[in-house]
């Protein structure tokens, strides 16, 4: 079907975010001999995981309208969270990986709650749980971080499996299967009705809050699962984790194609925007490019691939 | 409220001094260990220690030593945040009649009384150890704080300073990290890439990347080849070097610092007179005197 | 209340208050199994409230709604579509991002169940089935943000019908649609009552009243005024029920000299819009466009102000050749444009009357770029007396405005920039017949003044009875040239239709 | 004239921040003795100008519907441009002054020129410029901060006049600019328009493009006012000064009553969302609350504050 064939493409993203990643990767690979190497490629991959969970999370909250910011706390709060029960001969590692998803779904769900609730704009309900979050981590913590951490839980998101890095399988699962709500169930579809025109979906009756509730609480367990990973990573967990996190993650979603007044976007196209950040941050270091001139070159790229992206666009 | 200051500035009448204190940021291991030695210090000598955080920003710093100044309290310390830019909440606060201490690090206006060590040497510390373990020849990679710090440059002064001293030790490549371990651990992986097996050593300015790094140089089968140090000897680091896994790391007397300047505080604030500068050296941590560091 | 068994749907005591203003008091409405009820009232009436209520959309602050004898009084959108209620918004609620087939069964996939699989094409089938059987030619799997408004509007028409439902309310459902698509909707109409589903019609069109209603219940300024049977009605009585006043005649004969060529365009293209298009205005003369829906009118004047740019093809205004780049340029030579569609293109929503009514002669109120607010209002003032546009005050923002009186505002801000080339698209849609009759009057003051304007609708009436002259497109191409004298329906829809 | 009595007590803005403003304001005259006093109210005040400024400039920008997370990084530029060239003994203070504002604006209308020119979202030329900046403030500074600057320009952020720290002076002769121009000038009404409908703002016969630049430039301008007045301030230009500012600043315009989807928003109720953050920083400094929990109660009262002014509109 030829008109499944376009869409497919179209839901794929956008020609000219890939032409400027190939483009970008070409230059590299000619630049830097590492930079094409299995090894290399993987390391890019694992490091791009973390900010790829926190931007599919709020890649679903931006299609929605909406916008989440405390997305870095939340990395701060579950991996406190989880590295308090992770110390070795406690629990069973299901017990820190079950504390810190439930502690993510849990804030994310408060954020749906008060804002589904009253009609503070998201943009101050999650600026709000941000600041209330780094606290809570610090509090928790007593400002310090928590190491001797188990070593089955420093496998999650240290270990390998078969040769590849447990990140980046973790980041494929989840990558499909939020992929797939967001294209083939009910509840993605009513994510991009209640983001293209609310009222539309309010007169079609759908529930606008029990979406909403549901959006904020899935970017709230994705920022879990990353706070987890990162924890796990580097086998400690600290109160000043993800500072910062929430806006890289919010840049990835819209390099990707995801637009903030709400309605677009795909997963392919956040996964997308990850990766381009990843690259371009990898490459850098791999050319030692100054860590003055590394701000300058990231942000020129970063606008310079949008805006290629956007002139293809406009031509088609 | 010309009252409310009478109620709290007499030190000497026996009332409780209250002594106000600015730090450079509590999510900073260190530095969250610096104020609870204060604390507890102040807890023994009956005074009352606001603390506020500075979250890294001189403007920050000024304007809650401002804010101290409207309180009236007896003394005020403050751990700086930068060298030049917390210098005018010295000027304010001695303007205001109140002493000020700086603990840790200073500050170019000079303060009542001073308490800390300087950041060069410690960089210079853990640089030697690097340039003495290569027998001065090798290629190094070092890593930043975030760029612009005092702490950065400073580290960074005292490690170029005996690079200088040693031309067979080449700084391969060094970039920020921004005192982050998950950052410092992404920076040496993407290292490793593209300069593999020439790595000798590797300074990272703070322990966290210090750690970040030896996570890096472990999982890729390195770091028995190549040499790890930092600074600051926070537990993580401590234990590290226990395992071997981290070269070495410097002690910073965090306890000292703490204790120091409370001292100097309700020394000023009764008037009586301090040292003007109390230098508290640093130490190289290694395995052979990890020991005495792990009691404390 | 008693239930009667004739009665679907009983609606009493309805009371309705938004910030301080009654948009409905006590109001009543009975319907039947199997009828048209139409519902009438000028813009502001309260017609869309009351069926937002119905549909469960607002909560009403007081009163009674039974259906089939059931209490619906707060009951939820969602419960409500599946008791057997469904609507066609006035607003066209449609989702811009999704397509034809998706937006038709939104909120119903699957029955709502937010964890379950989509079958879209399942979907896409369905909705295919459904457009074939209206007639309509819109592929399902279409985005929906590519539509033209008489797509989208036929779209929003197939998604209430697709529930089954016992009631609809279509809440003028024909405002974007020319006469072949009204004829079809007509026969759906007739389909669905005579399965006995009930059919609440609002609607400023009064052919099409007097065409499809079994019965009317008329409101004026949120109160109820009166339901009789569509036979018992004439025109005037019905007016009057609406407006309290007669109206005299719609379409006062104005006969004006014809002045110097204002615009003139030749051979103008743009791919896939029009082609070749070349006519010239004249000051004091209403050049009327005709066409089938997507014939390009709207694209025509759109180039010509400036919004798009055209392929090919020359503009001359007042002789001179002309590269118009924007609206401003348009503005600054004599060019104003009402557009179709004065949500999108119209008002500043969040803005107030004035505001709006002073946004493209803003700096003639100012001073050194300082704003003299005297002069302002004035102005606004003297625009919200001539045009008699119904605010609370000139600082009313025109959100709260009835339909009619947004449009008002519109051509208000339009009139105040004191072009000499008005273009109007289709400036009576959703208006009332008395803000109607007053737009008309003022097309004809317009004429009289020596401006020349371009009138494009898609009701003939209109266009035969204001126009001089009559340009016929289709398909994007010019086919004719009619004067007053040639012009009739059945001429002009003869070349609307022509290859 | 009754009407426009309305208006300007709508103009003011939102009386549930009011109400929210005065109660915290109340509570804090009981629970700390100092808080109250002249000298405690003009050192909140100060410590609020510096984001007030940035968050005028934000509201501009918010209001036609864009946003600027560039203004903490020109903040950095233009203190370290103004620093160059404040040593003593070399240019008259008009110099630094004059070069910081030039690049303040400078650097503004680089972000509408690419804003305009292409379809990039403001969030990624902006978020992408913030890299820039941070990346050009370090370079021109060779990551070092620049001191040692003569004491008449110290004296423009740092001095009194008649007792009244100069900072206070600036913001309330900025603020009424920045109202006037906002509510009284055509340039003013024309960012409402655009932001309301940039269709009808188009068609209506405005330039968007040429909107938008003023607005970003605005921004740029008052980021570079707040940059010279910090390095005044603090007496040094540094590469890291305004690191975070900008989501203080958009918190300020939001709290204050300017939606994200542009279009509302007056500069009273941005002063009074800044005063209110920096009234309750100060008020925790006073209470001595502890840090971390100072974080907890900041971001709670927030969003109460918040949610008690939208309460307070749909009850109206
Ligand atoms: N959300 C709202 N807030 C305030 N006032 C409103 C709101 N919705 C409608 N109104 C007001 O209620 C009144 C009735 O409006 P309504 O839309 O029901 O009129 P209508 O009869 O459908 O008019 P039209 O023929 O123009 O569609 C109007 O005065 C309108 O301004
Ligand atoms: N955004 C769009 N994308 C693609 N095609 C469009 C778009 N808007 C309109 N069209 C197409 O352009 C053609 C003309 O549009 P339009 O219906 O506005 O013409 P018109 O003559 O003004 O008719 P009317 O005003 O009666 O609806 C139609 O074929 C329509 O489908
Ligand atoms: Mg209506
Ligand atoms: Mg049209």
């Amino acid at each position: 079907m030829e008109n499944s064939y376009k869409e497919r493409l179209r839901g794929l993203g956008k020609y000219g975010l890939f032409i400027a990643f190939f483009a970008i990767c070409l230059t590299l690979t000619f630049l830097a001999p590492t930079f094409l190497t299995v090894q290399n490629l993987m390391i890019i991959v694992t490091q791009v995981s973390i900010n790829a969970l926190l931007a599919f999370g709020v890649t679903f909250v931006i299609i929605t309208g909406g916008i989440d910011l405390s997305v870095g706390s939340i990395v701060a709060v579950t991996g406190i969270a989880a590295a308090t029960f992770a110390h070795p001969d406690t629990y069973p590692v299901i017990v820190p990986i079950g504390m810190g998803l439930l502690a993510g779904l849990a804030f994310g769900a408060f954020n749906g709650f008060i804002i589904t609730r009253s009609k503070v704009p998201p943009f101050i309900v999650t600026l709000g749980t941000m600041t209330v979050g780094r606290g809570l981590a610090l509090i928790l913590s007593k400002g310090r971080p928590i190491s001797n951490l188990s070593d089955s839980f420093n496998f999650i998101g240290g270990g390998k499996i078969l040769g590849v890095p447990t990140l980046i399988l973790i980041l494929i699962v989840t990558f499909i299967i939020c992929s797939v709500i967001l294209r083939k169930t009910v509840l993605g579809r009513y994510m991009y009705a209640v983001g293209g025109n609310e009222q539309a979906a309010r007169a079609s009756g759908i529930q606008l809050s029990t979406v909403k509730m549901v959006v904020y609480a899935l970017s709230g367990g994705l920022a879990a699962l990353a706070g987890i990973l990162l924890t796990s990573r580097i086998t400690t967990g600290q109160p000043n984790a993800g500072a910062g996190f929430e806006l890289d993650a919010i840049a990835a979603a819209i390099i990707g194609g995801t637009s903030t007044s709400g309605g677009t976007g795909t997963m392919t196209g956040t996964l997308l925007g990850a990766l381009l950040i990843g690259v371009i941050s990898n490459g850098l270091d791999l050319l030692n490019v100054t860590s003055y001139y590394q701000q300058v070159v990231m942000g020129v790229i970063i606008i310079g691939a949008v805006v290629l992206d956007s002139l293809n666009q406009s031509t088609r | 409220n010309q009252s409310a200051s009478n109620e709290k500035s007499g030190g000497s009448d026996g009332k409780k001094i209250v002594v106000g204190a600015t730090m450079l940021s509590m999510q900073n291991e260190f530095i969250v260990n610096v104020h609870d030695e204060m604390a507890k210090k102040a807890e023994a000598d009956g005074v009352e220690l606001i603390t506020v955080d500075a979250e890294r920003s001189a403007l920050k710093q000024v304007e809650q030593v401002e804010s101290f100044i409207a309180q009236h309290v007896d003394a005020i310390i403050m751990n700086p945040c930068e060298v030049e830019a917390s210098s005018p909440a010295v000027t304010k606060a001695l303007a205001a009649k109140i002493p000020i201490i700086n603990v840790n690090s200073e500050t170019s206006t000079k303060p009542s009384a001073f308490v800390g060590s300087d950041d060069v040497e410690s960089a210079r510390i853990a640089m030697k150890f690097i340039a003495e373990k290569l027998n001065g020849k090798g290629n190094i990679l070092m890593m930043h704080g975030y760029m612009g710090q005092a702490a950065q440059i400073k580290r960074e002064q005292g490690a170029q300073e005996i690079l200088k001293q040693y031309p067979n030790l080449k700084l391969l490549a060094h970039q920020t990290a921004e005192w982050d371990r998950a950052k410092g651990m992404s920076l040496m992986e993407n290292w490793i890439q593209s300069f593999g097996s020439q790595i000798n050593a590797v300074f990272a300015q703070n322990d966290e990347m210090g750690l970040g790094a030896v996570k890096a140089l472990t999982d890729a089968g390195l770091k028995d080849k190549v040499l790890v140090v930092s600074i600051d000897a926070i537990p993580d680091a401590l234990q590290a070097v226990k395992k071997g896994s981290l070269d070495a790391t410097v002690f910073q007397n965090a306890e000292q610092q703490g204790a120091k300047a409370i001292e100097a505080a309700v020394k000023l604030a009764k008037g009586q007179p301090v040292e003007k500068e109390t230098l508290i050296p640093f130490q190289l941590v290694t395995k052979q005197n990890l020991g005495e560091f792990l009691k404390q | 209340m008693q239930a009667n068994q004739d009665y679907i749907l009983q609606v009493r005591g309805l009371t309705k208050t938004f910030s301080g203003v009654k948009a409905l008091d006590n109001v009543q409405l009975a319907v039947r199994r199997g009828e048209v009820h139409a519902l009438m009232g000028e813009n502001g009436a309260g017609k869309s409230t009351l069926m937002k209520i119905l549909i469960g959309l607002e909560t009403p602050d007081s009163g009674e709604i039974r259906f089939e004898g059931e209490d619906l009084t707060t009951g939820h959108v969602r419960d409500v579509m599946k008791k057997g209620i469904s609507m066609i918004h006035q607003e066209m609620l449609l989702v811009p991002e999704l397509t034809v087939a998706q937006n038709i069964f939104l909120g119903r996939e699957k029955n709502g169940k937010l964890f379950s699989w989509l079958n879209d094409r399942n979907l896409n089938h369905q909705a295919a089935e459904l457009l074939k059987q209206m007639g309509v030619n819109i592929a399902p799997d279409t985005p929906m943000k590519r539509l033209s408004v008489a797509q989208m509007q036929m779209v929003e028409i197939a998604k209430a019908i697709s529930n089954d439902a016992k009631v609809i309310i279509m809440d003028e459902p024909t405002s974007a649609l020319s006469d072949k698509e009204v004829a079809t909707l007509f026969g759906i109409i007739k389909d669905l009552t005579a399965k006995g589903v009930a059919i609440i019609y609002i609607s400023h069109k009064m052919d099409e009243i007097f065409a499809i209603s079994d019965t009317i219940t008329v409101l004026r300024d949120g109160t109820y005024i009166g339901t009789k049977p569509a036979a018992e009605l004439d025109i005037d009585t019905l007016i009057t029920m609406m407006v309290g006043r007669k109206i005299e005649s719609l379409f006062p004969s104005s006969k004006t000299e014809r002045g110097n060529e204002v615009l003139s365009v030749k051979n103008l293209s743009r791919q896939g819009e029009f082609e070749d298009i070349s006519f010239s205005a004249y000051a004091g003369e209403v050049l009327g466009i005709a066409g089938l829906m997507g014939a390009g009118r709207t694209e025509i004047a759109r180039t010509i102000y400036g919004l798009d740019k055209p392929d090919s093809g020359d503009i001359y205004v007042q002789g001179e050749r002309i590269d118009i780049k924007s609206p401003q340029e348009a503005i600054e030579r004599g060019i104003g444009y009402v557009s179709e569609d004065r949500k999108k293109l119209g008002f500043i929503p969040r803005l107030s009357v004035r505001q709006n009514i002073t946004l493209s002669s803003l700096r003639q109120h100012a001073k050194g770029g300082l704003l003299q607010a005297k002069s302002e209002l004035a102005a606004a003032q003297t625009v919200i007396a001539d045009l008699k546009i119904k605010a609370a005050s000139p600082n009313q923002s025109v959100v709260y405005l009835s339909g009619g009186n947004q449009q008002k505002v519109v051509i208000g801000k339009v009139l105040l920039s004191s072009p000499s080339l008005v273009i109007l698209d289709e400036p009576t849609r959703g208006i009332d017949i008395g803000a109607k009759a007053e737009i008309y009057k003022l097309i004809n003051q317009l004429k009289e003044k020596g401006i020349a304007v371009i009138l494009i609708s898609s009701e003939l009436p209109e266009l035969l009875g204001l126009s001089d002259r009559i340009l016929v497109l289709a398909k994007g191409k010019l086919t004719a040239t009619l004067s007053t004298d040639e012009a009739t329906q059945e001429t002009i829809m003869r070349y609307a239709m022509q290859p």
